[in-house]
């Protein structure tokens, strides 16, 4: 099982058409070489999944600049004016969605969960046209799960087995998007041995990566 | 002290010792600075700690050290890192104690609308939708009026960001309280009287029979 | 904000009747002095949150031999005996509950949300009573979240703000359970100084735990 | 082979390199003991860690460090603790690729009773619903017969655990598949007849063309 690859490998497994999450948080603790190269690559007709759609130039930001995304899951796009300008033109199609629901959303997916149940949204645009449950007498949302075919994650350490350390507020949607994907693929900024980093201390175990790659200069 | 320090100086005295606090993007961040010394307040930043600290000096950021508009920050002793499903099962789960945000417009009723301009502006609604449905106490922290537009109204004409969430309004001009049988003003900046702070606020103040001077 | 206080102080939180959450798996990371508190102090008519109701002699098993427990929330009673023979003879309540679901149900209730939607314990016994939902044509089980008025807890390193640390096998429900309290005691096998566990590696941010105490001998 | 060696070792001829598996108390347990070495497969805890090594020596136990059981274990190098809530997203959200559990009754469904003789014996379910309902595989490991009574039947008379889940049943008689026209017999015991295997067992046994002799 060895899951070090080259980021060209990596690569090899995103296709046209795909759905991939990106973590990061306005592109902090996001990959930047596996970005690179699916716009190197111009691999496009992309549904995104991601918290934000960063800012011009930033990393998955680029995605949206070269027009590689068809649709993004995400609750931001002001700090992106390119994505405002594809919604109102509508080439790339848009589904806002409150942050807490949205990373529920992929956990949901992830954990074998049928939906999200949630307060947030209800006597907003948000409720419109979505499936609502009243429980108890409260009214809640009742939010679908998200999948994506890929992962695209960042890590601060990742030991050659997978088991990947976040740093500070690098980790973000990283650890819940690796478990709500069909591959997952990290890029670490150090790739360290197995037993590097403390059993207890690992942030994302290593049966959720399928394939690691070097990241940094 | 300049309009924003007003607002926010005001804002922080409703916190007390041992509350957690989640401080919007904007003016909201500035209540970081008045929060008095004697007491200790956790600032959540949503995108994954608490114990956010002031800005570092320039040269020492860390780019993984980031509040959640992407500005580097510093963390506090006894800071503690975690995943987004965390910050939002805090901000959601109604752990935070207040929420300090900005509006386009919020109404007697307590709704909000801060997150889009259909047509014309559409950031998106990011942690906030989540923020005022589950903080325990919603404060809204803003310019009474945005040039000269009225923005506190009997009822908001822009898509809600959440309904009848907002507990207190903290403007340069006053302190108004969401009541069930709407705004209270319960304290008025003595540069303005009554009648110069209902000029400019569509909705009807109900004036307390104890209203008192704003610190400024 | 002094969080440390001596067991005997911890213990007045905890009254008859209220509804606590016990952390641990078998009786593993779970508090001792705390429990051996409750039975000293005879505090009953208690409803129980725990994964298991442990073995007899063992933690929270204890309180049941005790008879201190009206009614448990577990997903597992087959290690103690006690349970079932108060279960039989209607001295204790036990909503028995699978423990993906008990856990997800807790968690629930920390996080604000109006429920959980789970596949598990359909077209079985469990499903009896429920409400149930269809998502794109697949029933589910909707299952109510879980708070309780006291959270007892066991850490292996809790320093003197509050933040915890699990060692090994021992986090178990632990750091959930910490989220679905109105108050939050943790046993300490060790308390350390601030700054000793990393901001990273907290594993229970502080701002979730109410009251320390020093476990051990 | 005894007849739990035979069981178990039959069992971890299904696991291929990469898979990630959770094996029941009890017999499914000793499964470990017989994986292939030229493969590696990770094995989960419930209660919290993936990467379970063998049983530690006397004098070397760490209270802290158990399985489900309770009972004292090691971890293999690259282990990886969690909490409860990770733990049964990896056996909910289809992460595991086996989970290998004992049988009180198993049917020609698939369906499965594992947790509950009412008025008898009310163990709980336990992870048993999380795991079959979860897994993608779902291997039934279990002697054929209990004290003579006929475990394998058309339908469960007992409380399932789940509905239709389970995959492949392995006892000491044979192996048999869940199929949409009931129990395939794939491979059997060499020492056992079909016709033996048969009066064991009421669901009604298809024989497989392909019948195999199982390794004992």
């Amino acid at each position: 099982m060895k899951k070090i690859k080259s980021v060209e490998e990596a690569l090899s497994y995103i296709k046209p058409g795909m759905t991939i999450m990106v973590g990061g948080f306005l592109g902090v603790g996001s990959p930047e070489k596996l970005i690179d190269g699916i716009i190197e690559k111009n691999i496009g007709d992309l549904t995104l999944i991601a918290n934000d759609t960063s800012f011009p130039g930033v990393n998955y930001g680029k995605l949206v600049e070269h027009k590689l995304v068809k649709k993004v899951y995400t609750s931001h796009i002001g700090t992106n004016p390119e994505s405002g300008i594809q919604m109102h033109s509508g080439e790339m199609e848009i589904i806002l969605t409150p942050q807490g629901t949205l990373v529920e959303q992929i956990r949901a997916g992830g954990a074998g969960l049928g939906g999200v149940i949630t307060p947030t949204g209800i006597g907003t645009v948000v409720e419109e046209g979505k499936q609502k449950i009243e429980i108890d007498g409260k009214l809640y949302i009742v939010e679908k799960p998200l999948k994506a075919d890929v992962a695209l994650l960042r890590g601060a350490k990742v030991d050659k087995k997978g088991n990947v350390y976040y740093d500070h507020a690098a980790r973000n949607f990283n650890p819940i998007m690796a478990m709500a994907a069909e591959l997952v693929i990290v890029e670490a900024d150090e790739i360290v041995e197995i037993g590097d980093i403390n059993p207890n201390d690992v942030m994302t175990p290593h049966i959720f990566v399928n394939v690691i790659v070097q990241g940094g200069k | 002290m300049n309009i924003k320090s007003i607002i926010a100086n005001r804002v922080a005295k409703e916190f007390k010792d041992g509350n957690l606090v989640n401080l919007g993007i904007g003016l909201p961040t500035l209540v970081a600075n008045y929060i008095p010394e004697d007491i200790e307040v956790t600032l959540q930043s949503e995108n994954g700690f608490v114990g956010i600290g002031p800005a570092p000096e320039q040269g020492k950021e860390d780019p993984n050290l980031v509040n959640a508009g992407a500005q580097p920050v510093t963390i506090n002793s006894g800071a503690a890192f975690f995943d987004s499903s965390i910050s939002f099962s805090i901000i959601r789960g109604g752990h935070l104690d207040f929420t300090v945000l900005g509006a386009l417009q919020v109404d007697e009723k307590g709704n909000l609308a801060n997150w889009i301009i259909p047509g014309k502006m559409v950031p998106g609604m990011g942690g906030a939708m989540d923020l005022v449905t589950g903080a325990k106490k919603v404060i809204i922290a803003m310019t009474h009026t945005a040039k000269g537009n009225i923005k506190i109204l009997k009822e908001c004409t822009l898509p809600l960001t959440a309904k009848g969430r907002v507990n207190m309004i903290v403007t340069e001009m006053g302190v108004m309280e969401v009541t069930d049988k709407g705004l209270l003003l319960k304290e008025k900046n003595p540069t303005f009287t009554v009648e110069e702070i209902q000029a400019q606020t569509e909705a009807e103040l109900i004036i307390s029979e104890d209203l008192k001077d704003m610190e400024i």
